[in-house]
């Protein structure tokens, strides 16, 4: 519309607050837009209501002592943040750990990982407008491994079962059938999904082509994880640098064309197949031994500097720790993957309509408890 | 070149009609599948074994190591001793729930597991200070119903 | 006179009776399709919960925004809900069972029930909120733009019919019920999206998006005002069923039962169908959907228009 | 590409690059910092990906530490920047990766380093008006937190 034809129609825009009480908004994030009708022209962040200065009380937490406050930081996903933490210490300290204990923490960072997907397309189909019915089925599977949690450390959502050097609890007795009769059940109900959501002409329609983000802009934003993925850049920790036992599980990395807000799903939902992959193989391959380790011990590290970043299921969580041989870490700084995908919004926003914020937002799966730390 | 439009809109119309089809096949599958939710106050889930509720103690098993104060994250636990005819005794054993963060460290620091977790997660008080609990005492959580499966 | 006031009071409890039915239906048919119970604790599976929901509604305190126009806020629910009580007037629900068998019968129901658009309009304006005069400005594009090709699609049926009184259209449906032609058959399609939207009921509820919109244009009201939007919308609901029966599936034509009861279970399935639509898909942009009323919708319904023109004068 | 090749590779081209010696981290003056940057992202190390800032109050100074990955090439190194106390102000790498943008502001916001010429050096995680930087060694909390005047 150039401005000649619009002399007489004065169109004045309108500054809307989305948030950071809003309910797409996946936690208190504060938007800024400034409307001209449904179009979108401008959007600015405003983020930091959930900053409790992780890194300060850090500063004041034995190495040990610190491991609850992993859990507060992706709370959907508190396995793999314990994993992160836990694994960085570990190298600060050069610790080996016995190989049950990298076997379990692998199957529950991979379980931790089909739950905080099933959140992430629960709560992206919510966003679309397709009301609860996705949602509930995915919280009714994600249930499934809630309890399996339940039992393996007795928490169902801040979890705090891996310690510097192992686990809390070797895993109950019979645990591995119940895995093994989710993984089958888990398998038709993603099926289920893919005739429920992704090939829905309402939901490509909503979906496709919205929010496109190239392969180098996602590069130069650092985006990671599943959106990265999506955009076409084959990009793994688990696969590029492997830890644990990864390298010697055989799963694949699904990868997007466009990079658009449906690819961001696919890659999410096929993400799921292969966790479900990774979990079967690792139960089969479980080597006997004692996963646990006391705590009691103060861990005092030499003065030293180390980065360690693992494949959390937002994407790339980093620790970087200083010690100074005191029991307490110098500076412990946590480079949080949503807080680097969040910085992107502002750019794929421009131009599109109300209906596709939400939908971006929904399939950045962004989560503010990581963001602001 | 108008009928090869045509065409493709209409092939588009089917693809798209069918999709939804499918979707609602689904949600007609799911509906005869029996409901799985709770009905929370009449029927509630047991605990599983490795639960962690409320802090609880066995007095006569703590040999006053102050090992739990020292592990929690939160500083909720506080112990007070006195030394009786050259035995150590507990004078008091103070537990803010407030802050705990049910992370079950002192559980497992515990050398003769004195501390551990019951099954309590039913916790709501209406003034502050009922936070403030004394382990010591045998009736503490009595208003809270213990839903151990034992 | 009193027959007519007899009709007039037992049509304004059939309606609030079947609102109130339709509101436990909805509630317990969503429940089941995503794996849970629904309202189960008022009275058995929750068939008391409807009351207990006015109760509260009634008792809610009523919020006016400040800076509100007060009038225009005031009014805005009534325009929801009147028109669809309105068009009761003309539903045939058994062979003489009709309140007034007008002879312009299906031309009343559709200008009454356009006029719900200015209510919810009035309702995004008067609210002084940005949130519903998006709703507000949505809600006026859609519903004018899906009244096209339901008019449309209705006009075959009035062809076949040759008169727009609604019992005329249901007799002319005794020998075989007007879905069975092929061409019926595409406007039934055609009408059914259009109705779905003319209800604002997913999968195009955009006025009142609640991810985006917050609430869309029923924002700003609470107790009795939102009830009354709540009502106006399942009384709507019942509308278009109740016109799809008579238009597409024969009325209270069925075999041995009596008409009335043959004419609920069909207006009852076709709402099934409503309600099974909306818990499934997600919901359309306001650009597509607008796109699709205009450049799919209607032209299906002209051409759909002009082959039963050339079948009837065959 | 091990670090120590990298490290050889900018040290022929910048002889002012010294190397810390456990843990391997690139430190560069301050005022090279724009070129050095500019060098590892166009040449054909293609470090692509700014991956983290972390800074670290020492005592007598602020360390900056640039975390650089390269996802063709799959290597990665750590840029060091020593600032001393008086003036902790760096040239801002926003132009080069657009995750700067965020990252620099959450290290002015919590360590009050001044980047030069950044878009739009706003607090970010902490409330725009808010006093001190909270992770210094030398801040002291605030006794009453303020209220947000409405």
């Amino acid at each position: 519309m150039n401005t000649s034809q619009t002399k007489d129609i004065c169109t004045e825009e309108f500054l809307i607050n989305m948030g950071p009480q809003h309910p797409s908004t996946h936690g208190v994030l504060s938007l800024e837009l400034k409307l001209d009708g449904e179009m979108i022209r401008d959007c600015t962040a405003h983020i930091g209501y959930l900053h409790r200065s992780m890194e300060k009380l850090a500063e004041n937490r034995t190495y040990t002592q610190f491991i609850p406050y992993t859990d507060r930081l992706d709370y959907v996903a508190s396995m793999n943040n314990n994993m992160g933490y836990v694994m960085a210490v570990e190298k600060l300290l050069n610790l080996e750990i016995s190989d049950r204990a990298k076997y379990i923490r692998v199957i529950a960072a991979e379980l931790n990982r089909i739950a905080s997907h099933l959140i992430a397309i629960g709560t992206f189909a919510q966003d679309l407008g397709a009301f609860a019915t996705p949602l509930f089925y995915c919280f009714r599977e994600r249930e499934k491994i809630i309890d399996i949690f339940d039992q393996i450390c007795g928490n169902r959502l801040t979890y705090n079962y891996m310690r510097i050097g192992g686990v809390q609890f070797d895993l109950p007795k019979g645990i591995d059938e119940k895995i093994k009769k989710f993984i089958k059940y888990m398998r038709s109900k993603v099926d289920d999904y893919d005739w429920l959501l992704t090939y829905n002409t309402i939901f490509l329609a909503r979906s496709k082509h919205i929010g496109l983000l190239p392969k180098d802009l996602a590069i130069n934003y650092s985006v990671s994880g599943p959106n990265l993925r999506a955009s076409g850049v084959k990009w793994d920790l688990r696969k590029d640098e492997p830890y644990l036992v990864y390298e010697k599980l055989e799963f694949d990395i699904p990868v997007g064309e466009n990079g658009d807000s449906w690819d961001r799903y696919k890659v999410r939902l096929e993400e799921i197949r292969q966790s479900l992959k990774i979990v079967e193989q690792a139960l089969g391959a479980l080597p006997e031994g004692d996963p646990t380790v006391k705590i009691g011990r103060i861990h005092k590290p030499s003065p030293s500097e180390i980065y360690l970043r693992t494949e959390n299921p937002r994407g790339e969580l980093g620790f970087f720790i200083i010690s100074d041989g005191s029991a307490y870490p110098y500076r412990l700084k946590i480079r949080s993957p949503s807080f680097s995908n969040l910085a992107v919004l502002p750019e794929l926003v421009k131009g599109l309509k109300i209906a596709d914020i939400v939908c971006i937002l929904g399939s950045l799966d962004i989560l503010m408890g990581e963001t602001d730390r | 070149m108008v009928i090869i439009k045509i065409i493709k809109l209409s092939k588009d119309l089917v693809i798209g009609a069918w999709s939804l089809i499918k979707g609602l096949v689904i949600t007609l599958k799911n509906c005869f599948i029996p409901a799985i939710t709770l009905q929370y106050p009449a029927q509630k889930q047991p605990m599983t074994g490795r639960f962690r509720g409320l802090v609880d103690l066995h007095p006569e098993k703590c040999i006053i190591c102050y090992q739990c104060v020292k592990i929690c994250p939160v500083a909720c636990l506080a112990i007070a001793h006195k030394q009786e005819n050259n035995k150590k005794v507990i004078s008091e054993f103070k537990y803010n729930m407030e802050l705990c963060c049910f992370c079950g460290m002192c559980q497992q620091v515990c050398p003769t597991s004195a501390i551990y977790m019951n099954k309590i997660y039913e916790i709501s008080v209406y003034d502050r200070d009922k936070t403030h609990i004394n382990l010591l005492n045998p009736g503490k959580y009595i208003e809270w119903l213990n839903t151990s499966i034992k | 006179m009193l027959m007519m006031l007899i009709a007039g009071i037992a049509v304004l409890a059939f309606i609030s009776a079947s609102a109130m039915f339709l509101i436990w239906w909805e509630r317990k048919v969503s429940a089941h399709i995503q794996s849970r119970f629904g309202p189960m604790r008022v009275g058995w599976h929750g068939v008391l919960q409807p009351i207990a929901d006015a109760v509260k509604l009634l008792l809610k305190e009523d919020i006016r925004p400040a800076e509100a126009d007060k009038l225009v806020w005031w009014l805005a629910p009534f325009f929801a809900v009147v028109p669809p009580v309105m068009a009761f007037a003309a539903i045939p629900f058994g062979k003489s069972l009709i309140p007034k068998d007008l002879n312009v019968g299906i031309l009343y129901i559709m200008a009454i029930s356009s006029v719900c658009v200015i209510g919810i309009f009035m309702a995004g304006w008067g609210s002084n909120n940005k949130y519903s005069l998006l709703g507000g400005m949505r809600s006026a594009a859609q519903i004018v733009s899906y009244e096209i090709p339901m008019i449309l699609s209705m006009i075959t049926v009035v062809m076949h019919a040759n008169s727009l009184s609604m019992q005329k259209i249901v007799e002319a449906q005794s020998r075989h019920w007007n879905i069975l032609h092929p061409n019926m058959l595409l406007a039934a399609l055609v009408y059914t999206i259009a109705a779905t939207a003319e209800v604002n009921r997913a999968p195009f509820d955009i006025p009142e998006a609640e991810s985006e919109l917050v609430a869309g244009f029923h924002t700003e009201y609470s107790g009795m005002k939102f009830a009354m939007f709540f009502i106006g919308e399942y009384t709507n609901l019942f509308i278009i069923a109740a016109i799809s029966t008579t238009l597409f599936f024969g009325g209270w034509h069925g075999p041995f039962l009596p008409p009335v009861v043959w004419f609920l279970s069909k207006t009852y399935l076709c709402i099934f169908i409503w309600m099974w639509v909306r818990w499934t898909f997600p919901r359309a942009r306001v650009d597509q959907l607008m796109a699709f009323a205009w450049k799919v919708l209607t032209p299906i319904a002209f051409v759909n228009l002009a082959i039963t023109g050339w079948l009837l004068l065959k | 590409m091990r670090t120590n090749e990298i490290f050889m590779a900018i040290k022929t081209d910048f002889p002012e690059a010294r190397q810390e010696e456990e843990t391997g981290a690139v430190i560069i003056p301050k005022e090279s910092l724009l070129k050095i940057t500019q060098y590892l992202k166009n040449h054909r190390l293609a470090f692509d990906n700014l991956h983290c800032i972390t800074a670290i109050d020492r005592a007598e100074r602020v360390e900056l530490a640039y975390t650089l990955y390269s996802i063709s090439e799959h290597h990665g190194i750590t840029l060091k920047i020593y600032l001393t106390a008086g003036e902790e102000n760096v040239a801002s790498l926003a132009e080069l990766w657009k995750s700067a943008n965020w990252l620099e502001r959450e290290v002015y916001d919590l360590f009050g380093v001044i980047f030069l010429n950044h878009p739009d050096l706003r607090r970010i995680l902490n409330p725009y008006d808010w006093k001190g930087h909270p992770l210094r060694k030398s801040y002291s909390h605030p006794e009453v937190s303020i209220k947000p005047r409405l």
